[in-house]
């Protein structure tokens, strides 16, 4: 166990840092790696590729230490290690550490993350070889109407995405969240680099900005989430600081003795059960000493009975809540705004579908397996501060946001488009399931998705490679052309889909969407408000959706006839090292979420689960809200003793009607989808006429950016404009007017400049040149009549101080 | 008289061979007219100021050791050394510049700034 | 040993003490000084014999076969008998004093050197704390014989020979410097003694393996060692092909030799402290003394064998190194000057610079060294208690070996 | 008749031959000579250093002095040393007067020398017993001074590594081979830059 807790920090900052070492060289010598920066990409894929092997081996090393714990749900403190490498600096009580967070989370991320990024590396190599030479943009025109070319980026290419996986593995590594958010940005700062890349088309800078700029503002709320946490709690750390073989530092009382976040708000004197912290509390006004006798949220009726009590005592500054409860609200709130930006969440998600302006291994790696699951990566983190009021408002963003991608997607032409609204679709499913409790669904979800995920935008990147066009409407019939790309991206649908055989066996994505809906209905179940059921209804309905628009994807590029005959005679099987790659990521989206006993992704997953987020809990402002246990959502072993039999017997009905229904949503979505595009029995363009203005709503994106550009973008413009005249006629006559003033004065100075001052000075002048004519000629040139000058005036100094002066 | 070989040195001693050295060194700069020679002088001049320093920071040299300067005294004549070098480094570059343009390395020739 | 003599000289030559201390001192003295002059001279006269041969195996000839019955191991004595009955001739141009005082101004250099060299525990000439220092510093006025002759000779050819000299040795002194600063950074002393103590033990603690900086170290110390004692592919003061023979192209019979025996003491000298920075002095591969007891704590008698087989040792390493330098003379061909300055400024000197800084940081991050740190991480049970003679060697103890 | 004290013994030795060399030096005019015995002069001066307990300096005399900037200086006199600049001779008169001030110098430097009672003698049978210097040396270069508690030479140190860079940079930049405009035609040695 202390080898771990050395070993494992070791191995994990040489898979963080290896990326960072690719960037520093490529950047210092990046042009001259070989032809054009062809070497560039050799590093940089050596360096993740050996990030991956490490993790692997971090992964081997935990299994081996903890494997034994696996697949038993537990209820106590979750296992993990933590520790910093550097401070940064220490003001005061503020800490900038470079730390670690180590869990099987952690760990499952780090692979997830390498070996997704591994695979891109390669592919990359071979869809960015356009850049090895003087590339010609296709979608440019120069002002005289030329074609623009500009010399290959190739080493820049690996360059950025070396930093990307750097930054990435990072935010995944992080012991505190101080470090977190220097990573964060990071992230943002690499997303920004990559999809302008192609910096020369206008719709790369535009698109690239709106990344930018709209992750800043979810950025902004984030930051108010930090404030939060570290002016009531006086720390960033995540875990309580340990020793160096893993154990916690315990106090003479035998208390933690320096707790991280997670025991300040679940903390193990309150068997982790959510509490409002002392130090929220204060900061809220309320009186922080009492508060361990009154705040909590028992489960027993005796603390209920006392919180109630207490409410009435202080109901004028938190309202029903214990003191300091809506801090810890505004907390978990800030950090969800940093998530809602960055995994593109309603109403934060314009971004990522423009950002399908980067090169297509961009959109796999940054926008689908890796940054935007950074927001959700940072929730799950985050699970244990989060109140069930801000859980909710996790769910409801998660639900609209699922649902109108979900819709956005159908109408979409633009292959990587689907993908991109399927993408922020997905990550809605996994706040969702996030927001109504299911930590563990939404992690696997996670994983699951990144893995499937960059496998179809992968195969797509292949498909674009091969015709040269992102329209669907110009493919068609391509998988008589491209057998590899068409079996893996089928693979890839089928495993976003969820298809799989009920209570069985499937692809990933059955497993971890089945998790989902079944953690949904468990919600809706323990809660009487039938508002609630919304979320279920929701996600059913999104499996339908996702189903029918993966397939009318896959239908459209694939099956059929060619509909342009030119870029179907033209296209071909992409090269091996691009298909490879789409192989082994066509296995993992496959076989990775399959619940084998011991080492699955699930009882991996579970290992990290957040201490007390399997109790249920109750809102304290909306006390009607209830979250019940997610492991009440799936079949209870036999060895779990803490269940009740109706608990059994709810569980096992929740399961199966999950089950049928995740079943039977998929398949209804597939055959939906193969009658319109499959068999053609359906006309779509009838249903669209018949349909239009829903059409047109859906086509638009529910108006999203029309409506951003009228409420945000020309107000800031017109008011531009106002102060901008402001500037030209006030600010700068006031300039211009002080300019004729300063000119005046100067004049009159100069006169008395060149009467008085330059007289004394030639004055001064002349005596000075008087004195040096008449002392040159003690300078001779000789050298030792200087020396013994020197000599004489020493001796003769001597002689005075020894004999006259008598110092 | 007493016998010089059987009573111990103090820092009397090396000062006066310091002394020596120094003078050396002076009459050196002041009597050669080969540029290097000159710079020749000055590494005597420095070596004598250096064995004074030595003498001084030696721990036995004096009767009161507590008077020494300690490891200061080896500490200067330790960037003595150093700076020497680099001066003797940046005199030689002069000299041999100044043999390129005047074809000479006689220093009294350098007198094209004399009054 | 001055104790001794003096001691005797009273009791049983009856001296009385004011003559009998600087006799003692000074046969004491005699004796250390013939007992390094004849590992300088015997081992010149060996090695003179070894190069001849192994050029001639290199050539595809037999070398010399004939003087001393098998193998020509007289050789080297006939030649030498040859070189004292040679004329010594001096140019009409050349000064006089600078010509006949360089030669004994190389070899005194080389020899003085192998004052502070020790040759087993305790065995050496006069302990210093500062003994590699000491080494590189006389070794470096070495170079003052080869320019003073090539000046004092009044020839091009010779004069030639000493510019190179004097630039090559120069520039080489600061990449050959960095390289014994790295072993002496790992010892945390510059006494060589201590420094060979410290690498008793099996062979993963010669500091060649301490790391990998120290690895490559050896290799850029080797080359700079070369090229700091004149021997090809560095040989450029007495390039024959170009320069006659360089520096010594005037001199003749027995000053030649000189120059010869120091160059020969020279490489001998470089060897052995290759040998101690690096491959663990006087200590084999196996600590074979150590394990059958042969130390100074089972009696005066055991502890001198030891001692003898460690020196036995060390001469065997020095003299692999000094095997190595003449086949690479004889393997490689001579380098441009601008090559060779290239190589110091270029090569040796960034690349040194880079092992310190990177065995500095391998002390600084993995205390230990490599091998204690593989142990941390060992399946069989050794913990983390790393090192503790590695505390011991910061703060090396002084003057108690003797 | 008293026992000899070896430490004097050694100490005249090397002051002698300081002291002879530095003569020397002074009075040689063939500058290679005057290299020479300079060398002599300062490999002495380095033993004396050894005597006085300083054995770090004594080595690095002998390795920069000797080893590096002597070496130098002979590169410099090689380069430079045409037959008519070998032996540049001095007038008579600078001669006597540079003996005069060089004279009034030495009486005022020995006078200082032996004013002082308590310089006069030291305890010289500690000098067997010396320790090691280098490794406080270089720790008080780097800042820490164990043996006064006092801080170290740290920022000198790292002005002398900057000034010893700009001197390396500079000496290269002086004595670099220039190319002149227009080779004179009179004198084709000049071509040879």
């Amino acid at each position: 166990m202390e080898d771990l807790a050395a070993t494992l920090p070791m191995l994990l900052m040489g898979a963080w840092l290896l990326p960072l070492v690719s960037f520093a060289l490529i950047v210092f010598l990046g042009p001259s790696m070989g032809k054009a920066g062809i070497k560039a990409g050799y590093l940089a894929t050596a360096a993740i590729g050996t990030s991956f092997l490490l993790s692997m081996a971090a992964l081997v090393l935990w299994l081996n230490g903890h494997g034994s714990e696996l697949g038993t749900s537990h209820h106590g403190q979750t296992t993990y290690y933590t520790g910093q490498w550097y401070s940064l600096m220490e003001i005061g009580n503020l800490k900038l550490t470079i730390g670690y967070y180590i869990d099987s989370l952690t760990i499952g991320m780090f692979c997830m993350v390498t070996l997704i990024a591994t695979c891109i590396h390669f592919y990359a190599q071979g869809y960015m070889h356009d850049e090895l030479h003087e590339f010609t943009d296709p979608e440019i025109t120069t002002s005289d109407g030329g074609k623009f070319t500009r010399p290959g980026r190739y080493h820049r290419f690996f360059q950025y995405m070396s930093l990307f996986c750097f930054s990435m593995l990072g935010v995944v590594i992080s012991g505190n969240l101080a470090m977190t958010f220097v990573f964060w940005e990071l992230v943002g700062i690499c997303s920004y680099f990559l999809i302008g890349f192609y910096i020369e088309r206008k719709s790369a800078c535009n698109a690239a900005n709106k990344a930018f700029i709209v992750n800043r503002i979810g950025d902004f709320g984030m930051l108010i989430g930090m404030m939060a946490i570290w002016a009531s709690l006086g720390t960033f750390n995540f875990g309580d600081e340990q020793d160096a073989t893993g154990q916690v530092l315990r106090n003479e009382q035998g208390d933690v003795a320096n707790p991280g976040i997670f025991s300040h708000v679940r903390s193990e004197k309150n068997h982790y059960a959510l509490k409002v912290p002392a130090g929220m509390a204060m900061l809220a006004g309320g009186d922080g000493d009492h508060d361990g006798d009154h705040d909590g949220h028992h489960e027993d009726e005796e603390g209920a009975q006392q919180a109630e009590h207490h409410d009435h005592d202080t109901a004028s500054s938190g309202g029903s809540a214990p003191a300091g409860y809506y801090l810890l609200i505004v907390a978990g709130l800030g950090i969800f705004c940093g998530c809602v930006g960055k995994s593109a969440q309603f109403p934060l998600h314009t971004w990522l579908p423009d950002a399908m302006e980067g090169p297509t291994p961009v959109s796999a790696l940054v926008h689908s397996a890796t940054m935007v699951a950074a927001g959700v990566f940072l929730v799950g983190r985050f699970y244990p501060v989060f109140a069930p009021e801000v859980l909710l408002v996790i769910a409801s963003v998660g639900c609209v946001t699922l649902f109108m991608a979900a819709t956005i997607a159908i109408t979409a032409t633009d292959i990587k488009r689907v993908l991109a609204y399927s993408t922020v679709s997905q990550l809605g499913y996994m706040m969702l399931a996030l927001g109504v409790g299911g930590w563990m669904a939404g992690m696997f979800h996670l994983l699951t998705h990144a893995f499937f995920k960059s496998l179809l935008f992968m195969c797509s990147g292949s498909v674009i490679h091969a015709v040269h066009t992102n329209d669907m409407t110009e493919m068609g019939g391509l998988r008589k052309k491209m057998p590899y790309t068409a079996i893996t991206m089928l693979i890839g649908c089928l495993a976003i889909s969820g298809a799989g055989i009920p209570f069985l066996i499937g692809f990933s994505g059955f497993h971890s969407k089945d998790a989902i809906i079944a953690q949904a209905l468990n919600f809706a179940q323990a809660n009487d408000n039938p508002l609630f059921s919304i979320f279920y209804y929701v996600a059913a309905i999104g499996a339908a959706i996702t189903a029918f628009y993966m397939f009318r994807l896959w239908y459209m590029t694939f099956a059929g006839k060619p509909r342009n005959q030119e870029r179907y005679d033209h296209a071909h099987e992409s090269p091996k090292v691009m298909y490879v790659p789409l192989i082994v990521l066509a296995v993992f989206a496959v076989g990775v979420g399959w619940p084998i006993p011991g080492p699955s992704v699930t009882n991996l997953l579970e290992q990290a689960r957040p201490a007390g987020t399997v109790a249920t809990e109750t809102g304290a402002v909306l006390t009607g809200l209830t979250y019940p246990n997610e492991h009440h959502a799936h079949p209870i072993p036999a060895g779990d003793t803490h269940a009740t039999d109706a608990e059994r017997k709810r569980a096992d009905a929740i399961h199966t009607e999950a089950n049928l229904v995740a079943f039977s949503t998929a398949l209804a979505g597939f055959l939906l989808a193969t009658m319109f595009y499959g068999l053609r029995k359906i006309d779509p363009t009838d249903v669209r006429q018949q349909f239009a203005r829903t059409y047109r709503f859906l086509i638009n994106k529910w108006w999203f950016d029309e409506l951003y550009d009228a409420i945000f973008v020309r107000p800031v413009l017109v008011l531009a404009k106002m102060i901008s005249w402001n500037d030209r006629t006030v600010l700068d006559g006031i300039v211009d007017g002080s300019v004729r003033t300063v000119k005046l004065v100067s004049r009159i100075d100069n006169l008395i400049d060149r009467l008085l001052v330059d007289g004394l000075v030639n004055l001064i002048a002349r005596w000075t040149y008087d004195i040096g004519a008449s002392l040159r000629s003690v300078q001779s040139g000789k050298l030792s009549w200087y020396v013994m000058a020197i000599v004489v005036g020493t001796v003769t100094l001597f002689v005075m101080a020894s004999f006259v002066l008598r110092i | 008289m007493t016998n010089l070989l059987t009573q111990p040195v103090g820092v009397s001693h090396y000062m006066a061979v310091g002394a020596v050295m120094f003078v050396c060194g002076i009459v050196c700069m002041a009597t050669k007219r080969n540029a290097l020679g000159v710079l020749m002088g000055i590494e005597l001049v420095l070596n004598g100021a250096n064995i004074n320093f030595i003498a001084f920071g030696s721990a036995y040299l004096q009767k009161d050791s507590a008077m020494s300067l300690g490891l200061d005294g080896q500490l200067i004549a330790l960037f003595v050394i150093v700076l020497a070098a680099a001066e003797a480094a940046v005199a030689l570059a002069i000299a041999l510049n100044f043999y390129n343009n005047h074809h000479s390395i006689d220093v009294d020739r350098a007198d094209e700034l004399k009054g | 040993m001055a104790e001794f003599f003096t001691t005797n000289l009273i009791e049983y030559v009856s001296l009385s003490e004011a003559w009998a201390t600087p006799l003692g001192y000074i046969l004491a003295a005699m004796i250390h000084i013939a007992l390094l002059l004849n590992v300088v001279a015997v081992g010149a006269l060996g090695f003179i014999w070894l190069e001849r041969k192994v050029a001639g195996r290199i050539q595809d000839r037999l070398g010399p076969t004939r003087v001393g019955g098998r193998f020509g191991w007289l050789q080297t004595l006939a030649d030498g008998l040859k070189l004292i009955t040679k004329e010594d001739l001096m140019p009409a141009a050349a000064d006089p004093f600078l010509f006949r005082v360089a030669p004994y101004v190389a070899f005194c250099a080389s020899f003085a050197a192998y004052l502070a060299l020790p040759f087993a525990t305790g065995w050496v000439g006069q302990h210093l704390n500062v003994a590699v220092f000491f080494i590189l510093a006389v070794l470096g006025i070495e170079v003052f014989g080869v320019i003073l002759a090539g000046y004092g000779s009044a020839s091009k050819w010779s004069l030639f020979g000493a510019m190179r000299e004097a630039a090559q040795v120069v520039s080489y002194e600061v990449p050959l410097g960095l390289c014994v600063i790295v072993p002496v950074m790992i010892a945390g002393t510059m006494d060589l003694i201590a420094i060979g103590d410290m690498q008793a033990g099996m062979v993963w603690n010669w500091f060649i393996f301490h790391d990998p900086f120290t690895f490559i170290t050896f290799w850029v110390f080797f080359t700079c060692a070369t090229a700091s004692v004149n021997r090809a592919p560095f040989d450029l003061a007495e390039a024959e092909s170009e320069l006659v023979a360089g520096f010594h192209t005037e001199y003749s019979g027995l000053r030649w030799s000189f120059f010869f025996m120091a160059e020969y003491g020279s490489m001998f000298l470089v060897s052995v402290l290759a040998a101690i920075l690096f491959f663990g002095g006087w200590n084999g591969p196996i600590p074979i003394t150590e394990i059958i007891g042969l130390n100074e704590t089972n009696g005066a008698l055991a502890g001198y064998v030891g001692n003898l087989l460690g020196m036995t040792n060390l001469i065997i390493k020095a003299s692999l190194g000094v095997t190595v330098m003449i086949w690479v003379r004889w393997s490689f061909p001579r380098l441009r000057i601008d090559q060779v300055i290239t190589t110091c400024l270029k090569y040796c000197t960034p690349i040194a610079a880079m092992m310190f800084l990177g065995a500095a940081l391998w002390i600084l991050y993995l205390p230990g060294g490599l091998w204690a740190t593989l142990r941390l991480s060992d399946p069989l049970g050794h913990t983390r208690e790393a090192a503790p003679d590695q505390q011991a060697a910061a703060m090396p103890a002084d003057g108690e070996r003797e | 008749m008293d026992q000899i004290n070896w430490h004097t013994f050694f100490f005249l030795l090397s002051a002698l031959g300081a002291c002879t060399f530095a003569l020397m030096v002074v009075f040689t005019s063939n500058i290679v000579r005057m290299a020479f015995f300079l060398v002599l002069s300062l490999t002495s001066t380095a033993g004396l250093f050894f005597l006085a307990g300083a054995d770090f300096v004594g080595a690095m005399q002998i390795m920069i002095y000797v080893g590096g900037t002597m070496v130098l200086l002979v590169f410099g006199v090689m380069l430079t040393a045409q037959e008519r600049f070998v032996s540049l001779k001095t007038s008579g008169g600078t001669w006597s007067l540079a003996a005069l001030a060089g004279g009034a110098l030495l009486a005022v430097l020995l006078q200082t020398a032996f004013s002082v009672d308590d310089w006069k003698a030291g305890d010289t049978a500690q000098a067997g017993q010396s320790q090691t210097t280098a490794t406080r040396i270089g720790l008080g270069l780097l800042g820490a001074r164990f043996d006064e508690g006092t801080s170290g030479y740290l920022l000198p140190f790292e002005i002398v590594s900057i000034h010893l860079l700009v001197v390396l940079i500079g000496a290269a930049y002086l004595a670099r081979a220039k190319r002149r405009a227009k080779p004179s035609a009179d004198n084709p040695a000049d071509r040879s830059d």
